[in-house]
Protein backbone atom coordinates (compact mmCIF):
# COMPACT_ATOMS: atom_id res chain seq x y z
CA UNK A 1 0.00 0.00 0.00
CA UNK A 2 2.40 2.68 1.17
CA UNK A 3 4.50 1.29 -1.96
CA UNK A 4 1.93 2.37 -4.28
CA UNK A 5 2.00 5.94 -2.84
CA UNK A 6 5.67 5.97 -2.76
CA UNK A 7 5.83 4.97 -6.33
CA UNK A 8 3.52 7.41 -7.47
CA UNK A 9 4.79 10.44 -5.44
CA UNK A 10 8.58 9.62 -6.55
CA UNK A 11 7.23 9.44 -10.32
CA UNK A 12 5.31 12.31 -10.26
CA UNK A 13 5.98 14.75 -13.03
CA UNK A 14 5.46 17.51 -11.16
CA UNK A 15 6.87 17.19 -7.69
CA UNK A 16 4.18 18.78 -5.18
CA UNK A 17 5.93 21.79 -3.90
CA UNK A 18 7.25 20.71 -0.22
CA UNK A 19 4.78 22.68 1.41
CA UNK A 20 2.43 26.11 0.21
CA UNK A 21 5.10 27.73 1.71
CA UNK A 22 7.96 26.77 -0.86
CA UNK A 23 5.24 27.31 -3.26
CA UNK A 24 4.61 31.08 -2.46
CA UNK A 25 8.34 32.03 -2.04
CA UNK A 26 8.92 30.27 -5.86
CA UNK A 27 6.56 32.48 -7.08
CA UNK A 28 7.46 35.38 -5.90
CA UNK A 29 10.94 34.94 -7.07
CA UNK A 30 9.62 33.73 -10.57
CA UNK A 31 7.84 37.12 -10.42
CA UNK A 32 10.67 39.03 -10.12
CA UNK A 33 12.53 37.16 -12.56
CA UNK A 34 9.84 37.80 -14.86
CA UNK A 35 9.33 40.84 -14.72
CA UNK A 36 12.81 41.96 -14.93
CA UNK A 37 13.27 39.57 -18.19
CA UNK A 38 9.87 40.60 -20.04
CA UNK A 39 10.05 44.38 -18.99
CA UNK A 40 6.10 43.54 -18.18
CA UNK A 41 3.91 41.59 -15.46
CA UNK A 42 4.31 37.84 -15.89
CA UNK A 43 0.71 35.59 -17.06
CA UNK A 44 -0.15 32.79 -15.23
CA UNK A 45 1.46 30.07 -17.35
CA UNK A 46 4.94 32.19 -17.54
CA UNK A 47 4.82 31.51 -14.34
CA UNK A 48 3.86 28.20 -14.30
CA UNK A 49 6.42 27.07 -17.15
CA UNK A 50 9.01 29.16 -15.05
CA UNK A 51 8.47 26.87 -11.80
CA UNK A 52 7.21 23.75 -13.57
CA UNK A 53 4.32 23.62 -11.61
CA UNK A 54 0.35 23.59 -13.02
CA UNK A 55 -1.51 26.99 -13.09
CA UNK A 56 -3.84 25.86 -10.91
CA UNK A 57 -1.92 25.19 -8.28
CA UNK A 58 -0.08 28.85 -8.53
CA UNK A 59 -3.43 30.31 -7.98
CA UNK A 60 -3.08 28.26 -4.77
CA UNK A 61 0.36 29.75 -4.04
CA UNK A 62 -0.48 33.47 -4.94
CA UNK A 63 -3.70 32.72 -2.61
CA UNK A 64 -1.79 32.51 0.42
CA UNK A 65 0.78 34.87 -0.56
CA UNK A 66 -1.82 37.41 -0.80
CA UNK A 67 -5.28 37.11 0.79
CA UNK A 68 -7.71 39.58 -1.35
CA UNK A 69 -8.51 42.03 1.15
CA UNK A 70 -12.00 43.84 0.08
CA UNK A 71 -12.90 46.98 1.47
CA UNK A 72 -15.53 45.79 3.31
CA UNK A 73 -12.96 43.71 5.80
CA UNK A 74 -11.02 46.68 5.75
CA UNK A 75 -13.93 48.34 6.96
CA UNK A 76 -14.77 45.81 9.55
CA UNK A 77 -11.20 46.34 11.48
CA UNK B 1 -17.76 34.12 -29.69
CA UNK B 2 -17.18 30.46 -29.24
CA UNK B 3 -17.22 29.45 -25.52
CA UNK B 4 -14.06 27.32 -25.09
CA UNK B 5 -14.79 25.96 -21.33
CA UNK B 6 -17.32 26.26 -18.68
CA UNK B 7 -18.64 25.64 -15.33
CA UNK B 8 -21.09 25.82 -12.35
CA UNK B 9 -20.36 25.12 -8.47
CA UNK B 10 -22.93 25.67 -5.99
CA UNK B 11 -21.91 26.12 -2.28
CA UNK B 12 -23.38 27.20 1.07
CA UNK B 13 -23.35 30.86 1.74
CA UNK B 14 -20.94 30.22 4.45
CA UNK B 15 -18.35 33.10 4.90
CA UNK B 16 -15.10 30.79 5.08
CA UNK B 17 -16.73 30.21 1.22
CA UNK B 18 -15.46 33.12 -0.03
CA UNK B 19 -12.26 32.30 -0.28
CA UNK B 20 -12.90 29.38 -1.41
CA UNK B 21 -15.27 30.59 -4.64
CA UNK B 22 -12.49 33.30 -5.20
CA UNK B 23 -9.86 30.24 -5.81
CA UNK B 24 -11.91 28.28 -7.53
CA UNK B 25 -13.01 31.21 -10.63
CA UNK B 26 -9.43 31.74 -10.63
CA UNK B 27 -8.20 28.39 -10.81
CA UNK B 28 -10.25 28.22 -13.94
CA UNK B 29 -9.96 31.60 -15.19
CA UNK B 30 -6.19 30.32 -15.43
CA UNK B 31 -6.86 28.61 -18.25
CA UNK B 32 -6.97 31.88 -20.57
CA UNK B 33 -3.59 32.93 -19.13
CA UNK B 34 -4.10 36.06 -17.55
CA UNK B 35 -1.44 38.11 -16.04
CA UNK B 36 -1.30 38.06 -12.14
CA UNK B 37 -2.76 41.59 -11.86
CA UNK B 38 -5.95 40.65 -13.94
CA UNK B 39 -6.35 37.51 -11.98
CA UNK B 40 -6.54 39.57 -8.85
CA UNK B 41 -9.42 42.12 -9.99
CA UNK B 42 -11.20 38.91 -11.04
CA UNK B 43 -11.01 37.49 -7.30
CA UNK B 44 -11.79 40.75 -6.13
CA UNK B 45 -15.15 41.30 -8.12
CA UNK B 46 -15.90 37.85 -7.03
CA UNK B 47 -14.88 38.54 -3.79
CA UNK B 48 -17.67 41.37 -3.49
CA UNK B 49 -20.49 39.25 -4.98
CA UNK B 50 -20.25 36.14 -3.07
CA UNK B 51 -19.97 38.59 0.01
CA UNK B 52 -22.95 39.97 -0.78
CA UNK B 53 -24.98 37.06 -1.27
CA UNK B 54 -23.70 36.15 2.08
CA UNK B 55 -24.57 39.37 4.09
CA UNK B 56 -27.24 40.93 1.85
CA UNK B 57 -28.91 38.13 -0.26
CA UNK B 58 -29.33 35.52 2.84
CA UNK B 59 -28.76 37.92 5.45
CA UNK B 60 -26.44 35.49 7.23
CA UNK B 61 -29.00 33.01 7.02
CA UNK B 62 -27.41 29.96 5.05
CA UNK B 63 -28.78 29.51 1.41
CA UNK B 64 -27.15 28.22 -1.50
CA UNK B 65 -24.84 30.28 -4.16
CA UNK B 66 -24.39 29.60 -7.50
CA UNK B 67 -21.20 30.95 -9.56
CA UNK B 68 -21.37 30.08 -13.46
CA UNK B 69 -17.76 30.79 -15.39
CA UNK B 70 -17.60 30.62 -19.39
CA UNK B 71 -14.56 30.97 -21.00
CA UNK B 72 -14.22 32.47 -24.66
CA UNK B 73 -11.13 32.69 -26.62
CA UNK B 74 -10.23 36.69 -24.81
CA UNK B 75 -13.27 36.66 -22.29
CA UNK B 76 -14.40 35.47 -18.65
CA UNK B 77 -17.81 35.79 -17.82
CA UNK B 78 -18.67 35.25 -14.25
CA UNK B 79 -22.44 34.85 -12.77
CA UNK B 80 -22.59 35.28 -8.85
CA UNK B 81 -26.19 33.97 -8.16
CA UNK B 82 -28.59 33.73 -5.11
CA UNK B 83 -32.00 33.09 -4.37
CA UNK B 84 -32.42 35.23 -1.13
CA UNK B 85 -34.08 38.91 -0.60
CA UNK B 86 -33.87 40.53 -4.19
CA UNK B 87 -32.98 44.40 -4.42
CA UNK B 88 -35.66 46.71 -4.25
CA UNK B 89 -34.01 49.18 -6.49
CA UNK B 90 -30.92 48.18 -8.32
CA UNK B 91 -29.90 51.65 -9.90
CA UNK B 92 -29.75 53.10 -6.12
CA UNK B 93 -27.88 49.67 -4.93
CA UNK B 94 -25.36 50.06 -7.48
CA UNK B 95 -24.29 54.27 -6.93
CA UNK B 96 -20.86 54.29 -4.93
CA UNK B 97 -21.24 54.78 -1.04
CA UNK B 98 -24.93 53.40 -0.87
CA UNK B 99 -25.38 50.39 1.22
CA UNK B 100 -28.60 48.99 2.94
CA UNK B 101 -26.68 48.39 5.99
CA UNK B 102 -25.04 51.44 7.33
CA UNK B 103 -25.26 49.61 10.45
CA UNK B 104 -22.67 46.91 9.60
CA UNK B 105 -19.91 49.53 8.68
CA UNK B 106 -20.64 48.25 5.21
CA UNK B 107 -18.54 50.78 2.49
CA UNK B 108 -20.78 50.63 -0.02
CA UNK B 109 -18.13 50.11 -2.31
CA UNK B 110 -19.21 46.51 -3.69
CA UNK B 111 -20.73 47.29 -6.93
CA UNK B 112 -18.15 49.86 -7.15
CA UNK B 113 -15.14 47.74 -7.05
CA UNK B 114 -16.89 45.11 -9.25
CA UNK B 115 -17.60 47.45 -11.76
CA UNK B 116 -14.52 48.82 -11.85
CA UNK B 117 -11.82 45.59 -11.79
CA UNK B 118 -14.54 43.73 -14.44
CA UNK B 119 -15.35 45.67 -17.73
CA UNK B 120 -19.03 45.10 -17.47
CA UNK B 121 -21.33 44.41 -14.67
CA UNK B 122 -24.97 43.37 -15.11
CA UNK B 123 -27.16 43.04 -12.19
CA UNK B 124 -30.81 41.22 -12.71
CA UNK B 125 -32.85 40.69 -9.18
CA UNK B 126 -36.20 40.21 -8.24
CA UNK B 127 -37.55 41.38 -4.42
CA UNK B 128 -38.04 38.37 -2.85
CA UNK B 129 -36.58 35.56 -5.27
CA UNK B 130 -32.82 36.26 -5.44
CA UNK B 131 -30.34 38.42 -7.88
CA UNK B 132 -27.68 37.19 -10.57
CA UNK B 133 -24.80 39.50 -10.95
CA UNK B 134 -23.00 39.32 -14.41
CA UNK B 135 -19.52 40.22 -14.86
CA UNK B 136 -17.62 40.18 -17.53
CA UNK B 137 -13.16 40.73 -18.31
CA UNK B 138 -11.37 41.19 -21.36
CA UNK B 139 -8.17 38.91 -21.04
CA UNK B 140 -5.44 39.96 -23.39
CA UNK B 141 -3.98 37.56 -25.69
CA UNK B 142 -0.48 37.28 -24.42
CA UNK B 143 1.11 35.06 -27.07
CA UNK C 1 -22.00 13.32 12.05
CA UNK C 2 -23.65 16.91 11.00
CA UNK C 3 -22.53 18.15 7.69
CA UNK C 4 -20.25 21.40 7.65
CA UNK C 5 -19.84 22.35 4.56
CA UNK C 6 -20.88 20.95 0.92
CA UNK C 7 -20.18 21.90 -2.73
CA UNK C 8 -21.18 20.84 -5.90
CA UNK C 9 -19.47 21.60 -9.35
CA UNK C 10 -20.24 20.72 -12.57
CA UNK C 11 -17.45 20.82 -15.49
CA UNK C 12 -16.65 19.56 -19.02
CA UNK C 13 -14.78 16.83 -19.57
CA UNK C 14 -12.07 18.27 -21.21
CA UNK C 15 -8.27 16.94 -20.10
CA UNK C 16 -7.64 20.32 -19.17
CA UNK C 17 -10.51 20.26 -16.31
CA UNK C 18 -8.41 17.62 -14.63
CA UNK C 19 -5.81 19.83 -12.93
CA UNK C 20 -8.75 22.16 -12.46
CA UNK C 21 -11.24 19.53 -10.56
CA UNK C 22 -8.07 18.23 -8.23
CA UNK C 23 -7.80 21.93 -7.22
CA UNK C 24 -10.73 22.86 -6.44
CA UNK C 25 -11.33 19.56 -4.26
CA UNK C 26 -8.15 20.41 -2.38
CA UNK C 27 -9.20 24.21 -1.73
CA UNK C 28 -12.44 23.16 -0.34
CA UNK C 29 -10.89 19.86 1.93
CA UNK C 30 -8.30 22.32 2.80
CA UNK C 31 -11.03 23.93 5.16
CA UNK C 32 -11.09 20.25 7.17
CA UNK C 33 -7.28 21.40 8.17
CA UNK C 34 -5.42 18.40 6.00
CA UNK C 35 -1.85 17.52 5.87
CA UNK C 36 -0.03 17.85 2.85
CA UNK C 37 0.02 14.39 2.66
CA UNK C 38 -3.24 13.81 3.59
CA UNK C 39 -4.62 17.02 0.78
CA UNK C 40 -1.93 14.76 -2.36
CA UNK C 41 -3.90 11.73 -1.38
CA UNK C 42 -6.89 13.36 -2.18
CA UNK C 43 -5.97 15.02 -4.98
CA UNK C 44 -4.28 11.99 -6.71
CA UNK C 45 -7.46 10.35 -6.09
CA UNK C 46 -10.05 13.03 -7.52
CA UNK C 47 -7.41 12.66 -10.98
CA UNK C 48 -7.91 9.31 -10.93
CA UNK C 49 -12.26 9.15 -10.98
CA UNK C 50 -12.17 11.96 -13.23
CA UNK C 51 -9.66 10.79 -15.64
CA UNK C 52 -11.91 7.99 -15.63
CA UNK C 53 -15.19 9.93 -16.49
CA UNK C 54 -13.45 11.53 -19.63
CA UNK C 55 -11.49 8.33 -20.97
CA UNK C 56 -14.46 5.64 -19.80
CA UNK C 57 -17.38 7.21 -19.23
CA UNK C 58 -17.23 9.27 -22.28
CA UNK C 59 -14.44 8.20 -24.67
CA UNK C 60 -13.17 11.39 -25.12
CA UNK C 61 -16.45 13.10 -26.31
CA UNK C 62 -17.99 15.95 -24.09
CA UNK C 63 -19.88 15.50 -21.26
CA UNK C 64 -20.50 16.63 -17.92
CA UNK C 65 -18.84 15.76 -14.60
CA UNK C 66 -20.07 16.80 -11.50
CA UNK C 67 -18.04 16.33 -7.98
CA UNK C 68 -20.08 17.01 -4.92
CA UNK C 69 -17.79 17.20 -1.66
CA UNK C 70 -19.19 17.38 1.72
CA UNK C 71 -17.21 18.25 4.67
CA UNK C 72 -18.19 16.49 8.22
CA UNK C 73 -16.07 17.44 11.21
CA UNK C 74 -13.30 14.58 10.83
CA UNK C 75 -13.74 13.41 7.20
CA UNK C 76 -14.59 14.24 3.88
CA UNK C 77 -17.18 12.28 1.37
CA UNK C 78 -16.41 13.13 -2.65
CA UNK C 79 -18.60 11.88 -5.50
CA UNK C 80 -17.40 11.73 -9.18
CA UNK C 81 -20.15 11.30 -11.28
CA UNK C 82 -20.76 11.12 -15.29
CA UNK C 83 -23.23 10.32 -17.48
CA UNK C 84 -21.79 8.48 -19.97
CA UNK C 85 -21.43 4.68 -20.90
CA UNK C 86 -21.13 2.95 -17.46
CA UNK C 87 -19.53 0.09 -16.48
CA UNK C 88 -20.50 -3.65 -16.93
CA UNK C 89 -18.35 -5.52 -14.06
CA UNK C 90 -17.57 -3.31 -11.56
CA UNK C 91 -16.13 -6.16 -9.44
CA UNK C 92 -13.81 -6.66 -12.41
CA UNK C 93 -13.48 -3.23 -13.12
CA UNK C 94 -11.78 -2.42 -9.65
CA UNK C 95 -9.27 -5.48 -10.00
CA UNK C 96 -5.26 -3.76 -9.94
CA UNK C 97 -4.84 -4.11 -13.75
CA UNK C 98 -7.52 -4.97 -15.11
CA UNK C 99 -8.62 -2.14 -17.90
CA UNK C 100 -10.52 -1.99 -20.56
CA UNK C 101 -8.24 0.21 -23.12
CA UNK C 102 -4.78 -2.07 -22.62
CA UNK C 103 -4.77 -0.39 -26.26
CA UNK C 104 -4.53 3.23 -24.83
CA UNK C 105 -1.31 1.93 -21.90
CA UNK C 106 -3.60 2.23 -19.09
CA UNK C 107 -2.17 1.00 -16.32
CA UNK C 108 -5.68 -0.67 -15.13
CA UNK C 109 -4.74 0.97 -11.47
CA UNK C 110 -7.20 4.00 -10.87
CA UNK C 111 -9.14 2.13 -8.89
CA UNK C 112 -6.10 0.56 -6.92
CA UNK C 113 -4.98 4.29 -6.33
CA UNK C 114 -8.23 5.29 -5.39
CA UNK C 115 -8.79 2.34 -2.36
CA UNK C 116 -5.18 3.25 -1.33
CA UNK C 117 -5.31 6.89 -1.42
CA UNK C 118 -8.77 6.92 0.33
CA UNK C 119 -10.21 5.21 3.45
CA UNK C 120 -13.09 3.69 1.17
CA UNK C 121 -14.48 3.78 -2.34
CA UNK C 122 -18.21 2.73 -3.56
CA UNK C 123 -18.68 2.65 -7.64
CA UNK C 124 -22.38 2.40 -8.55
CA UNK C 125 -22.72 2.19 -12.15
CA UNK C 126 -25.44 1.10 -14.96
CA UNK C 127 -24.37 0.35 -18.37
CA UNK C 128 -25.56 3.04 -20.76
CA UNK C 129 -26.54 5.71 -17.86
CA UNK C 130 -23.27 6.52 -16.33
CA UNK C 131 -21.15 5.70 -13.17
CA UNK C 132 -20.75 7.47 -9.40
CA UNK C 133 -17.75 7.07 -7.24
CA UNK C 134 -17.74 7.73 -3.78
CA UNK C 135 -15.03 8.44 -1.62
CA UNK C 136 -14.27 8.85 1.99
CA UNK C 137 -11.36 10.09 3.75
CA UNK C 138 -10.83 10.43 7.18
CA UNK C 139 -8.80 13.71 8.11
CA UNK C 140 -7.32 13.55 11.44
CA UNK C 141 -8.02 16.68 13.67
CA UNK C 142 -4.74 18.31 14.66
CA UNK C 143 -5.66 21.11 16.87
N1 LIG D 1 -27.01 39.70 -3.54
C1 LIG D 1 -27.69 40.75 -3.01
N2 LIG D 1 -28.93 40.55 -2.48
C2 LIG D 1 -29.62 41.56 -1.95
N3 LIG D 1 -29.17 42.85 -1.90
C3 LIG D 1 -27.97 43.12 -2.42
C4 LIG D 1 -27.16 42.09 -2.99
N4 LIG D 1 -26.02 42.66 -3.43
C5 LIG D 1 -26.11 43.96 -3.15
N5 LIG D 1 -27.28 44.26 -2.54
C6 LIG D 1 -27.75 45.61 -2.10
O1 LIG D 1 -26.93 46.57 -2.76
C7 LIG D 1 -26.30 47.41 -1.79
C8 LIG D 1 -24.97 47.86 -2.28
O2 LIG D 1 -24.06 46.78 -2.38
P1 LIG D 1 -22.50 47.04 -2.30
O3 LIG D 1 -22.17 48.07 -3.34
O4 LIG D 1 -21.79 45.78 -2.37
O5 LIG D 1 -22.31 47.73 -0.87
P2 LIG D 1 -22.34 47.06 0.59
O6 LIG D 1 -22.25 45.57 0.44
O7 LIG D 1 -21.14 47.62 1.29
O8 LIG D 1 -23.63 47.47 1.22
C9 LIG D 1 -26.27 46.59 -0.52
O9 LIG D 1 -26.21 47.41 0.63
C10 LIG D 1 -27.58 45.82 -0.61
O10 LIG D 1 -28.68 46.61 -0.20
N1 LIG E 1 -16.34 6.45 -15.23
C1 LIG E 1 -16.23 5.27 -15.88
N2 LIG E 1 -17.07 4.97 -16.89
C2 LIG E 1 -16.97 3.79 -17.57
N3 LIG E 1 -16.04 2.85 -17.29
C3 LIG E 1 -15.18 3.09 -16.28
C4 LIG E 1 -15.21 4.30 -15.54
N4 LIG E 1 -14.23 4.26 -14.61
C5 LIG E 1 -13.62 3.07 -14.78
N5 LIG E 1 -14.17 2.36 -15.79
C6 LIG E 1 -13.77 1.00 -16.23
O1 LIG E 1 -12.98 0.41 -15.21
C7 LIG E 1 -11.71 0.01 -15.74
C8 LIG E 1 -10.64 0.15 -14.68
O2 LIG E 1 -10.44 1.51 -14.33
P1 LIG E 1 -9.04 1.94 -13.72
O3 LIG E 1 -8.75 1.08 -12.55
O4 LIG E 1 -9.06 3.41 -13.50
O5 LIG E 1 -8.00 1.57 -14.87
P2 LIG E 1 -7.69 2.31 -16.27
O6 LIG E 1 -8.32 3.67 -16.24
O7 LIG E 1 -6.21 2.37 -16.33
O8 LIG E 1 -8.31 1.43 -17.35
C9 LIG E 1 -11.52 0.89 -16.97
O9 LIG E 1 -10.62 0.31 -17.89
C10 LIG E 1 -12.93 1.01 -17.50
O10 LIG E 1 -13.29 -0.12 -18.25
MG1 LIG F 1 -20.97 44.56 -0.83
MG1 LIG G 1 -8.30 5.00 -14.72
Amino acid sequence: IGEIKRFIRDNSPVKMARSLRDLTIKIQSAKEKLLYELNREPTIIELSEEIGVPPEEIVMGLEAIQPIVSLNDVAYQ
Amino acid sequence: MEILNEMTIDFLSKSQNEAFARVVVAAFASQLNPTLDELADIKTAVSEAVTNCIIHGYENNLGTIRIKAILRENEIEIWVQDWGKGIEDIEKARQPLWTSKPELDRSGMGFTIMENFMDRVEVESTLGKGTIVKMYKTIKNKK
